[in-house]
């Protein structure tokens, strides 16, 4: 019976004292951020947006290499001699045409391992927050930094000299060299 | 025969359901706004302007467009009518909430009895939609919630008896008249504390008769998804919506006239008597009636927003062994003292 | 105990059981034919110097010709712990069940049927579990062949066609 | 106020002279989609009333072939999957892996280096219970500690945020280093959380663990004694909420936890009983305290080390690595973690087994259920604190 009366009497001080807490919180400062109008800062590190800077890309493949789930497509082809695509940020110029830098963000997982890896530092994560789209198709990014024009006529010029190789490869009928790494 | 009394039930009955769609608006927007507070959230903001104030609008905007879904096995017929039944069984109870000395639906002479008795008949419509939902969670929601419900009444009942047996009188005009004259005189306070005890029970009973945390265990979210409304959608799961609010409300009104002075003001001096001005005292009336009333509902809401949830066995335990007993005792009292103070 | 020490305790209790001592790069584990595996366990488990009421661990591992079961023991009262080696032959891969010796066995034993594709004999509840129940195939054989498509759900990722979200 | 309900209790025909009560038995589908199960959880429920009579957990909706997906992975290209298995205590899943792969390999990393993963696991364990603690409050009808709890663990979000990039899935710990240093002023942060985290604890414990509504649904619920713990394999808070005092981090230590100072909380059964539900929460509470300990003691160290380069010990390349096979285990924050590792000196994992401790505290529920009231199963099911990414993995 004591038992009894010891539990309503705990039931009931507990109880007050949760609505205390919950009372007391009615006066806390509040938390919530009204995100549109008022904006996070975020921070250097964070993973926000992938992005890649062609113009400063050396095609080294290595964020292909290294990325767990395959989210790039990468197309480069080699600059003619004499031709001048701008230095890298090493100081050597840059040898390769970006043809193609698709980066497919419905795959990736934010992982940053191809960050990491890019030595030239032109995959880099930059601010704001990617965007939301209405379709997938719509993150298949592509960084190539040429235009179409320039990307037809390097792209013909890279079939008109595969041809050309292929014809002298026949011609010799020797057991085929390997290929420029023009394909990834 | 004159026609007045027709025109004033009329009035009076589109009057209630006007009152009812504004404080079911009102109370939702709170409950968010309060839990939102409480939890160091700003809740609703954008909807309307100030604070959000017109979000339940919106949402019941919503609810009235979407389609009514009806499950392809349920009882076609009973899952339809169900919400109505539940929310006529709340509404009905409203006719003897006493808004002022001379606004009422109907001063009938058994009130309290009338009250408990259409009140209960909310359960039934509940068990309708538990069963014509023929879904398993609805199902023990419904289950759960008449249990609960039947057992609940047996306290609110005893509780409501402790004012009645100091008055004299099971109408409801008739107890809130007798705590006239400031709040000293309003029947929580006076007697102590056998209607205090009372008041506490039946406070406490209500949440479960409205199926409120502690006591929600029929629409216990973590367990039972949402219990006996499952199913429901759009324009019928907002009837049932509105008649948990309006219940929240009816429960709130009863513990007003019945312990906490009804339409009377907290001082003498703050009240119109209506000798003076019917339609002064009609409107003060009625609004310290919803002062008082809707206070309550704020408490029930800090109640929802700090408390876990019982469980069932723990839910009748306390009914049974907790409240009933002192209930008794409380009547029991009760009766002596009113028997030897007379 | 040592893992040597607590091989050489086992084979002393159990001579001409076939039980052999594997030395690892990092860790040593006893082999253990099938037939003696219960044995072994229950002396693992019930004598009083080695108590390994524990099984952490019951992974297969398909070993090309050959899979495995391997269990990693660990004794709650010593902490010390084993590995125990089972190995069988891809065309007879049936392993007794260690579930009425260490219960925790019971779900691990499932996933390595499911994944691995080895028998446990005397399994209470023998079922896939972490794949469907009509799935077709262990996944995680070294010779596992992904299917294209399941119940006409394409497996492969593609993107939707233009214009559709 | 309730009797102690025993585990099991027998369902079989009832003595002749009292009346049978049983009705029909029912199937309840408990699950994919359930708020109570923490993900997507399938547990068959047969009911007799309102009484569990038999539970049948079925998992795999969350199955993504995390052991397949490995042997097709160069070894640090893991560390992100991992990440994935208990997200939400993903710096220990790292912790785990990586420490397996570091003895496996020889890699030895520096002392620095070794605080900084202590107190990133430890910062992680505390959002991770957390989250256990609030859901759990959640379970049992409680909305607002829940939303209190998350305020405190988006202060350690937004750290680990700051430190690694990422808020959730941090990737941070990698094979012989960090991707990281710590940034400036860090410390200084992780400090002002401790002061800021001082009296929510408390509060929480008012609010909620000492609630009496609180005491009697999660006293003597559900009761798991130490001995049937540890035969199926369960481990972490649930098994120290059996009483017994099992911590990877003191029994074999890693990563430098035995030069710190704290303490294992062990269940006392204060509702109740040794081991009920209560218990199995209220360690986890206890030891978020413990884990501000340890942090505090290594921001106290990180500020007297000397900088150097946390990636110091990183290799270069893992095309050529030590054949051998290794059984490496870690106190995640749901229990034991363990990772089976075989190499075959290659670049990739031949065979890479996960043992998880959800899935294996999540194997007892079928023994536990059967007698237990469906809010009751719902309390089990919350204090078991399962993590359905780390179940399926």
């Amino acid at each position: 019976m004591a038992g009894y009366f010891t539990d309503l009497w705990i039931g009931v001080t507990t109880v007050l004292q949760g609505m205390w807490v919950t009372f007391v919180h009615l006066f806390q400062p509040r938390v919530t951020v009204q995100y549109p109008r008022e904006q996070v800062p975020m921070y250097s590190r964070t993973r926000a947006t992938l992005v890649n800077h062609a113009e400063i890309c050396g095609y080294c493949l290595s964020c292909k290499r290294v990325c767990p789930v395959n989210i790039f497509t990468i197309v480069g082809a080699r600059a003619e001699t004499g031709e001048d695509l701008g230095l890298l940020p090493d100081g050597k110029p840059k040898k390769m045409h970006i043809l193609e830098f698709k980066i497919d963000m419905s795959k990736c997982v934010y992982c940053g391992l191809c960050v990491d890896a890019c030595d030239t530092q032109s995959l880099r994560w930059e601010q704001p927050q990617e965007k939301p789209v209405f379709s997938r198709r719509e993150l298949l990014h592509d960084f190539s930094d040429m235009t179409e024009e320039a990307k037809r006529r390097v792209r013909e010029r890279e079939e008109a000299r595969k041809a050309a190789k292929a014809a002298a490869a026949k011609a010799a009928a020797a057991p085929s060299t390997p290929s420029s790494p023009s394909q990834s | 025969m004159s026609l007045a009394p027709l025109v004033f039930s009329l009035l009076f009955v589109a009057g209630v359901i006007g009152y009812i769609a504004v404080f079911a608006l009102l109370a939702i927007w709170l409950e968010r706004k309060v839990s939102a507070h409480m939890q160091d959230r700003l809740g609703p903001m954008e909807t309307g302007g100030w604070h959000g104030w017109s979000q339940t609008l919106a949402d019941l905007m919503k609810l009235l467009l979407k389609e009514d879904i009806i499950p392809t096995a349920a009882d076609n017929f009973l899952f339809r009518v169900a919400p109505y039944v539940v929310f006529v069984g709340s509404f009905a109870a409203w006719a003897v909430l006493p808004f002022a000395a001379n606004l009422i639906g109907t001063n009938i002479n058994i009130g309290v009895f009338y009250l408990v008795a259409v009140s209960s008949t909310v359960v039934i419509g509940i068990l309708m939609a538990g069963w014509a939902s023929n879904n398993k969670w609805a199902m023990y929601g419904a289950m759960r919630s008449a249990a609960q419900m039947v057992s609940y009444e047996i306290p609110i009942a005893l509780s409501l008896l402790v004012p009645i047996l100091l008055a004299g009188s099971l109408s409801m005009q008739d107890l809130v008249k007798i705590q006239a004259g400031g709040f000293w005189h309003w029947t929580v306070l006076r007697n102590f504390p056998f209607p205090f005890i009372a008041f506490v029970i039946y406070f406490w009973a209500s949440l479960a008769e409205v199926n409120r945390t502690p006591f929600d265990i029929p629409e216990a979210e973590s367990e039972l998804v949402a219990g006996y409304h499952v199913e429901y959608s759009g324009m019928r799961f907002a009837m049932f919506f509105l008649s948990e609010y309006a219940n929240m409300f009816l429960v709130s009104g009863v513990v007003t006239a019945v312990f906490l002075g009804g339409w009377h003001a907290p001082l003498p001096a703050l009240e119109i008597a209506a000798e003076t001005s019917a339609l002064g005292h009609a409107i003060t009336g009625a609004m310290w009636f919803s002062i008082k009333a809707i206070s309550l509902v704020l408490l029930q809401m800090w109640l929802r927003w700090t408390l876990p949830r019982l469980r069932v066995d723990q839910l009748m335990h306390i009914c049974w062994k907790v409240f009933l007993p002192f209930s008794f005792v409380n009547v029991l009292l009760v009766s002596l003292w009113a028997a030897l103070s007379r | 105990m040592t893992v040597s020490e607590i091989f050489a305790k086992l084979s002393a209790a159990l001579p001409g059981r076939g039980l052999t001592l594997e030395e690892g790069a990092v860790e040593a584990v006893i082999r253990v034919p099938r037939e003696a595996l219960i044995e072994t366990a229950r002396r693992l488990r019930d004598e009083s110097e080695l108590n390994f009421d524990a099984l952490m661990c019951l992974s297969g591992v398909d070993r090309a010709a050959e899979l495995e079961a391997v269990y990693h023991l660990c004794s709650m009262k010593y902490r010390h712990r084993v590995t125990l080696r089972c190995v069988v032959s891809k065309d007879d891969p049936v392993i007794p069940s260690v579930c009425s010796i260490w219960p925790a066995a019971d779900w691990h034993e499932r996933e390595a049927w499911d994944l691995i594709g080895i028998r446990f004999a005397g399994h209470p509840d023998f079922r896939r579990i972490l794949c469907p129940d009509d799935w077709e195939g262990h996944p995680l054989r070294k010779d596992y062949a992904v299917p294209t498509s399941y119940h006409g759900i394409p497996l492969t990722a593609q993107l939707p066609p233009e214009n559709t979200p | 106020m309730t009797e102690p309900r025993e585990l099991n209790i027998p369902l079989g025909p009832l003595p002749s002279d009292v009346e049978d009560v049983h009705g029909e038995r029912m199937i309840l589908q408990m699950g994919p989609q359930h708020p109570a199960t923490h993900g997507v959880l399938r547990i068959e429920l047969e009911t007799d009333g309102e009484m569990a009579v038999r539970a049948v957990p079925h998992i795999g909706y969350l199955h993504r072939c995390f052991e397949k997906v490995a042997e097709n992975m160069q070894w640090p290209q893991i560390v992100p999957y991992t990440d994935r298995l208990d997200y939400l205590g993903s710096m220990n899943n790292a912790l785990g892996y990586v420490l397996a792969c570091e003895k496996l390999f020889g890699i030895e990393v520096s002392e620095r280096v070794r605080a900084i993963r202590v107190l990133a696991a430890e910062l992680n364990r505390v959002a991770s219970h957390l989250v256990a603690v609030g859901t759990y409050g959640l379970d049992i009808g409680a909305w607002t500690p829940f939303l209190f709890l998350f305020q405190q663990r988006e202060h350690i979000l937004d750290l680990f945020d700051e430190l690694s990039g990422s808020r959730l899935l941090y990737n941070y710990i990698w094979i012989g280093g960090l991707s990281h240093d710590l940034p400036d002023g860090w410390l200084k942060k992780v400090r002002d959380f401790l002061v800021y985290m001082q009296p929510k604890i408390p509060e929480l414990n008012t609010l909620l663990t000492y609630n009496k509504i609180f005491l009697e649904r999660t006293g003597k619920v559900a009761v798991l004694p130490a001995e049937t713990a540890i035969q199926w394999g369960v481990t972490g808070p649930n098994l120290r909420g059996s009483g017994v005092k099992w911590d990877l981090r003191k029994i074999e230590p890693y990563s430098g936890y035995e030069t710190y100072d704290f303490e294992i909380p062990t269940g006392t059964g204060e509702a109740g009983r040794v081991g009920d539900c209560f218990d199995r929460y209220v360690v986890r509470v206890r030891e978020m305290e413990q884990s501000l300990r340890i942090v505090e003691q290594a921001v106290q160290r990180l500020e007297r080390m000397p900088a150097d380069d946390v990636r110091a010990a990183i290799p270069k390349t893992f095309s050529k690595v030590p054949v051998g096979e290794i059984y490496f285990r870690t106190e995640a924050t749901k229990g034991e973690l363990g990772f089976y590792a075989v190499s075959d000196g290659k670049s990739k994992p031949y065979r890479l087994k996960c043992r998880t401790p959800s899935f294996c505290s999540l194997s007892v529920l079928s023994k536990m259920s059967p007698g237990l009231l469906i809010a009751d199963v719902v309390a089990l099911v919350g204090s078991l604190d399962i993590v359905l990414g780390e179940v399926d993995r």
